[in-house]
């Protein structure tokens, strides 16, 4: 507390300083550290499905090659392009708010989230053409059969477990994605609203830095899934 | 609070800006990697292949947290944690693979789908769709190990 | 420093210097369920998970009774699947899980820590929320059919099971949110908001217990929410990961539930353990002997608990590598749990010892604790093991570790705290009484049960063979001496809230940074004004006696 | 021997099994007796008296690295004795016996070398015994406390366990993985080798999968080899059953009467009071009549048709029964008018 015996009468507490804290350093530390941490808990349940793929990977590794053949790598490098792009842009509106540039923090945050309806566009095209190949998860799954051959060949009803993990993981994104957006939508909201300042910008960094995150399980998922079978 | 506030004391929020320019190109190093990842994906180098890919996405991973993220110049501990959870996701991950990679090594009936000497596939398990029957054939060799 | 000044606050604005517990620091219902203060959350916390030990606490005179005689008792054998399941779940995940940090954790931990509140205070009410919708599903399960899986919901039972698995599972998971939540609050609070001159080796033990328990809270709750996720995922979309039939392995989803549960009993242990060490500070009046090796102790317990999982799948069919890996592994966590025995029981070496309730309380937490702990040893030890798993044994030894440890510390926390929550005094001489019957009725209920899972009685059993019954019987007659105990506890303190006399701000005469700095009940903000903190939490000798009551010399106000 | 905690010793194992438990037991009785009780003379001793104050707590960085380090030793001994007792129990001996164990919701199925069947497990005594069990719908685990084993028999997987039984007699087998209950009561037999004092009805479940080990003579286990291959003897007539006889014996020794009643009340599965020759509807719209070759087909593949009206939940037979066995059953149904 180093300034410790400075934070009763309401003068010099600025209005967006709680009243628990002393400093807007303080704050700024606190939300931050909260936000790695939370960081953190993403990981390990990312982390599980990770761990369940390539433990079924590694039994199967024919099968999951194979079934991985029926995705499209193309769509899925660009999604990974369009997400690294708008992990860019995040950036830029952490940056262009430090700076006190109210209108371009505005014009990043709306980059970023339109790239993340561009992502969902893309996903929404690839689920849909799985859907109609059969590669639907486990019960589900009718890919094996004669009419959902694919150039002629058909896929092992055990690929079954391959696209179970595929929609669990991308779905899981997916659902991140939407998370993310409309945690960047509330910041655009309330920059326009003219909370930010070069003193006070602590939610676009914490949301800057949960939209890393979505991204960062990309970079795993695109390689392990679209792949490497 | 005593372990920040040797910092600064002003208790003002000192945040590093990062250049412009900079981020452009850490953008493009990350576009650069995925090329290489989607190239090396098409050769193959065996069992190295999850390897590579898992490396290349962990320099990507790294560039993000790094310089996006702003770890560089963020609390040590911040990039602690940060490790350390893949560190605990790597625990779970080795030691269950590693139950099962090595079931049936002492037994060879123990815990295997099927019954090695009498060629039989344990009940309950994996049922085959009768409809698919023209899938099963064509299937590859390695991949039936459990059927 | 107490210029604060009341007028400056609206109509509506709190009184940062009111009693919390008073209409000023916030009217009316609105302004308890809307409440950002730490101590309104705890206290609420507190009353739910009181409710869900009293719920679990039926179940199991239901199980108990219907196990009093063989064949049918009083209810059918789906529904004694349903009672022990419900039992175990809402004990597990409503109650012991989020009651030490939820409800003492959320009341004392910023106070020991000489701030205002805990880091983020909306998010503590948000995960005091989330706790209400999750255990809303999990009553919503209750009374559409239930669950029968056991509080385990190993697969492919749990995927076939016609109860009403889904909802359950969904309301574990949003519960598992709550817990990470205020793990993560509890950590940004102990590591950035310590008033001046609290470092490190100057946090309460309790405070390093709560802070290891958050840091299990953090990285093993997220594993337990994907799992539980895959498991409804499985229900209704048949996605196979753990379903044989579409080839999923079941050993794969115990080593999913069991690499967040096996941590979660730490959840669950070191909590307790934190109590337990304010509790024999305050009553030996001198420090813990070994401070650092027992803050260390509970880092380490919360770090080794990540390794042994498996322990519980030993004859699971997992492989024999993994088997032995991990019963080497287990041994490893009695060197922590002994570490902490042994310095409580030097700690009361050369003490002042007073035998209030609290005490009382945490000298049983020492014995039922070390007793549990010994037995884990049986677990732990593969041959014995193999012979002793899923048997009343292992019912017998997880009872004396979360009934005789965590939940006698939770008690003798809440007693301790009770005046410094309240306000008010309660009936030492009643409460002792009800300490007796709490501490005879356990270990009738739960000794005999080791002999009876030795002797090869199998666990989740609605009907038994001739030769359990006698031991069946005794264990049944000790859950009533646990329902009186626990009454007249509940009366206790009913009648301490109703007509219970005022109490000083340190009734204990403990040098505890809570008791010194603050009132009883603590205004809204904590303290008039900000503390700093010159001395350890356990400084007795800096005192005398009789200045411990008013404050010490060199007090936290200068 | 049988001892205060622990079940009588039946096993090659049991006696290492129990050294282990009585050791830890006793290091635990003292270490409990010294912590505890010490523990109890400071609470004693020190007692709060009227100015006497608590000396302050010191240090003794010896004592602590000693009560650190030192279980350390204690521990690794631990975890050694359960390490070689449990190596032995995962390598069954090259010669030793198969017996092929069968789990499903709430019966056990014994298949042994010679392709009969019981539901008792008999083996015989001072012979290497290898169980290799399955099971075709959830997790149950074998568990014999007299021979201190136990496995769990996971669905889709094979797991194994061995013994070597010392002694000749009976014994109590259990299943030890929670598996459930049926709704209500199920109709049983006296001769049923579960447990049962509630008349002829009672609640079946994961408590009442529970049968009998018994251990004979090598010679006495030989002649039960030969019976189970022959329909049983009839307790009414002392000779061989007739074939309708053998099916209302299978029908409750195959725990048939857990989901199909005889007297007209539909339970998990339909009745089979006149079953025989009625028209069946499936629930994919076919239809067929209750013949022979219907009743059989229903028996070993009964879910590729399910009857309207129930769920596919009935287990396959397939492999359990043998033919002279569904003939058995067939030749009861038709009785059943
Ligand atoms: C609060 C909860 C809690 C705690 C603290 C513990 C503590 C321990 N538990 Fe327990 N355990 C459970 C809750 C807990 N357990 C539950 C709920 C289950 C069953 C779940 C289910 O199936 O439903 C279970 C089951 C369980 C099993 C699986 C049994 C089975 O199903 O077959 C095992 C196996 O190793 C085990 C071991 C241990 C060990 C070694 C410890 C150790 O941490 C104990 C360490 C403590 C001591 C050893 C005592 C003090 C130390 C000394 C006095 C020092 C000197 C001692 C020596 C050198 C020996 N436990
Ligand atoms: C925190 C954890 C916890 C606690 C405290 C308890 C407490 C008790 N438990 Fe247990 N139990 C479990 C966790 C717990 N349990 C778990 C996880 C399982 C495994 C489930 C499974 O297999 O899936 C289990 C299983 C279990 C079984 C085995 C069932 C079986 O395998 O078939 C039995 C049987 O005796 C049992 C009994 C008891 C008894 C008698 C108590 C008693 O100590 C209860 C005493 C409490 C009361 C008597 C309540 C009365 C309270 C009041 C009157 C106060 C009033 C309060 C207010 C007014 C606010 N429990
Ligand atoms: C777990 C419950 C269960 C058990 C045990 C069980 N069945 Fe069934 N059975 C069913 C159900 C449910 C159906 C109806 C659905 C179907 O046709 O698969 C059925 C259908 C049948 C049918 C066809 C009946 C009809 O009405 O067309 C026959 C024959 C049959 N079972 C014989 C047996 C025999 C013989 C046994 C024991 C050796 C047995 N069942 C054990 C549940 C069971
Ligand atoms: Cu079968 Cu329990
Ligand atoms: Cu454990």
């Amino acid at each position: 507390m180093a300034s410790a015996h400075s934070d009763h009468g309401h003068g010099d507490h600025p209005k967006f300083l709680a009243h628990h804290f002393d400093t807007p350093e303080q704050q700024f530390d606190a939300a931050k550290f909260g936000m790695w941490v939370f960081i953190v808990t993403e990981i390990l349940m990312f982390g599980g499905l990770f761990v369940a793929y390539l433990i079924y990977k590694g039994q199967e590794p024919s099968v999951f090659i194979e079934a991985h053949r029926r995705l499209d790598w193309k769509l899925g490098s660009a999604n990974t392009i369009v997400l690294l792009f708008s992990s860019l842009t995040a950036a830029l509106a952490v940056r262009s708010s430090q700076l006190g540039k109210k209108n371009e923090t505005t014009m990043w945050l709306m980059i970023t989230i339109a790239c993340a309806f561009v992502f969902m566009g893309i996903k929404y095209v690839e689920y849909s053409h799985k859907f109609h190949d059969g590669l639907l998860p486990g019960r589900y799954f009718t890919a094996h059969l004669p009419e959902h051959a694919h150039n002629g060949q058909v896929l092992p009803q055990r690929a079954n477990m391959y696209f179970a993990l595929y929609f669990m993981m991308t779905g899981l994104h997916g659902l991140h994605v939407l998370i993310g957006a409309s945690a960047l939508g509330y910041v655009l909201y309330r920059n326009l609203r003219g909370d930010f300042s070069p003193e006070y910008f602590t939610p676009v960094e914490i949301g800057a830095l949960y939209w890393h995150l979505v991204d960062l399980v990309w970079i795993y998922l695109f390689p392990l899934v679209y792949l490497v079978g | 609070m005593s372990d920040h506030s040797h910092a600064h004391d002003d208790g003002k929020v000192h945040a590093h800006v990062s250049p412009f320019l900079f981020m452009v190109a850490i953008f493009g190093a990350l576009v650069v990697l995925t090329v290489v990842t989607v190239a090396a994906s098409r050769f193959d180098f065996g069992s190295a292949n999850t390897l590579i890919a898992v490396l290349i996405a962990t320099a990507k991973a790294a560039l993000v947290a790094t310089f996006f993220m702003h770890l560089k110049y963020d609390k040590g501990f911040h990039a602690l944690i940060f490790v350390m959870s893949f560190v605990f996701l790597g625990v779970f991950l080795l030691i269950t693979l590693e139950d099962v990679d090595t079931r049936g090594r002492v037994d060879n009936a123990s815990t295997v789908r099927m019954h090695e000497r009498r060629g039989e596939q344990a009940p309950g398990g994996f049922v085959l769709d009768p409809r698919g029957v023209q899938a099963r054939e064509r299937q590859p060799a390695g991949g039936g190990a459990h059927h | 420093m107490a210029t604060e000044v009341a007028g400056a606050h609206g109509h509506d604005e709190p009184d940062h210097l009111a009693p919390y517990l008073s209409q000023e620091a916030g009217r009316g219902v609105k302004g308890w369920l809307l409440t950002l203060d730490h101590k309104r959350i705890g206290l609420m916390y507190l009353i739910s998970t009181l409710l869900a030990f009293f719920m679990g606490g039926v179940f199991a005179l239901l199980v108990r009774l219907e196990l009093f005689a063989p064949g049918r008792t009083i209810m059918s054998a789906e529904y004694y699947n349903r009672a022990f399941t419900l039992h175990g779940a809402i004990m597990v995940f409503l109650f012991i899980i989020p009651s030490v940090p939820g409800a003492l954790g959320n009341f004392v931990l910023p106070i020991m820590l000489g701030t205002k509140d805990v880091a983020f205070p909306r998010l503590n009410l948000l995960s005091f929320y989330i706790y209400v919708i999750g255990a809303t599903f999990s009553l919503y399960s209750i009374v559409t059919g239930s669950v029968d899986t056991g509080w385990t919901f190993y697969t492919p039972y749990s995927t076939t099971s016609q109860t009403s698995v889904v909802s359950m599972v969904l309301g574990v998971f949003i519960l598992g949110f709550s817990s990470i939540l205020t793990g993560l609050n509890f950590i940004v609070t102990v590591h950035k908001l310590r008033a001046p001159g609290l470092h490190w080796k100057r946090l309460p033990l309790f405070i390093w217990g709560t802070y290891a328990t958050s840091i299990i809270q953090v990285l093993a709750t997220p594993v337990l929410a994907i799992t539980l996720l895959l498991l409804a995922a499985e229900r209704t979309m048949g996605v196979g990961i753990f379903d044989p039939a579409l080839g999923g392995d079941p050993i794969l989803f115990q080593h999913f539930f069991w690499f967040y549960s096996h941590p979660a009993v730490y959840i669950m242990i070191v909590p307790g353990m934190a109590v337990a060490s304010e509790l024999f500070a305050t009553f030996t009046r001198r420090a813990i002997f070994g401070y650092f090796a027992v803050a260390m102790s509970s880092l380490g317990l919360a770090l080794v608990g990540f390794l042994v999982w498996g322990h519980h799948m030993f004859t699971s069919g997992q492989s024999e590598w993994a088997t032995m890996l991990f019963s080497a592994l287990t041994m490893l966590v009695a060197i922590p749990s002994g570490v902490k025995v042994f310095n409580w029981t030097a700690t009361l070496y050369k003490g002042s010892i007073e035998l209030t309730t609290p005490m009382l309380y945490a000298l049983s937490f020492l014995v039922l604790f070390t007793i549990g702990g010994l037995t884990g040893l049986f677990c732990a030890v593969l041959n014995t093991d193999i012979h002793l798993h899923d048997t009343y044994f292992i019912v017998a030894h997880f009872h004396y570790v979360m009934m005789g440890g965590t939940v006698m510390a939770f008690v003798g926390g809440i007693l301790y705290w009770w005046p410094k929550m309240t306000g008010k005094l309660y009936d030492e001489g009643l409460a002792k009484i009800s300490w007796l019957f709490v501490f005879v009725g356990f270990n009738t209920t739960f000794l005999i049960q080791f002999v009876m899972g030795s002797k090869g009685m199998p666990r989740r059993y609605y009907d038994y063979l001739p030769q359990f019954e006698i031991y069946h019987k005794v264990s049944t007659v000790g859950s009533w001496l646990l329902l009186i105990g626990f009454s007249i506890c509940a009366w206790v303190l009913i009648k301490s809230l109703r007509s219970g006399p005022k109490s000083p701000p340190n009734p204990w005469g403990s040098a505890g940074y809570e008791w010194q700095g603050t009132e009883s009940p603590p205004v809204m903000q904590n303290f008039r004004e900000t503390p700093t903190i010159t001395r350890g939490p356990y400084d007795y000798h800096l005192c005398t006696d009789e200045e411990l009551f008013d404050g010490f010399p060199e007090d936290l106000k200068k | 021997m049988e001892t205060m905690q622990l079940p009588p010793q039946w096993s090659t194992f049991a006696r290492q099994v129990d050294w282990a438990f009585y050791f830890i037991y006793y290091l635990s009785v003292f270490l409990f007796v010294v912590i505890i009780g010490a523990a109890m003379y400071f609470v004693y001793q020190y007692r709060r008296k009227p100015g006497v104050k608590a000396e302050p707590t010191g240090h003794a960085t010896v004592l602590e690295i000693t009560w650190t380090v030192s279980p350390l030793a204690i521990l690794a001994f631990l975890f050694h004795i359960g390490f070689r007792g449990y190596i032995d129990m995962s390598v069954a001996p090259a010669d030793a016996m198969e017996i092929r164990v069968r789990a499903k919701k709430w019966s056990w199925d014994f298949e042994y070398p010679n392709g009969g069947h019981s539901n008792i497990l008999h083996v015989p005594v001072n012979r290497p015994v290898r169980l290799v069990m399955s099971s075709e719908d959830v997790i149950h685990s074998l568990y014999i406390p007299a021979f201190r084993v136990k496995k769990d028999t996971v669905p889709g997987f094979y797991s194994t366990l061995w013994f070597e039984a010392t002694q000749t007699g009976e014994t109590d087998l259990f299943c030890t993985e929670y598996c459930g209950a049926a709704v209500g009561t199920t109709e049983i037999s006296p001769g049923d080798p579960n447990v049962g004092r509630e008349g002829n009805r009672r609640h079946v479940g994961h408590f009442s999968m529970i049968t009998k080990v018994r251990i004979q003579t090598m010679a006495e286990y030989n002649t039960f080899l030969e019976s189970i291959l022959r329909p049983p003897t009839d307790p009414a007539t002392g000779r061989e059953a007739t074939p309708e006889k053998w099916g209302e014996i299978l029908y409750r020794s195959q725990q048939c009467n857990t989901c199909h009643s005889t007297d007209g009340s539909a339970m998990t599965g339909p009745t089979w009071r006149g079953l025989f020759g009625r028209q069946r509807q499936f629930t994919d719209g076919s239809s067929a009549n209750a013949d022979a070759n219907y009743i059989r087909q229903a028996i070993i593949a009964p879910n590729a048709k399910v009857v309207q009206g129930f769920n596919g939940v009935m287990p396959s037979f397939a492999g359990t029964l043998r033919d002279n066995q569904i003939d058995a059953l067939i030749a009861y149904i038709r009785t059943l008018r």
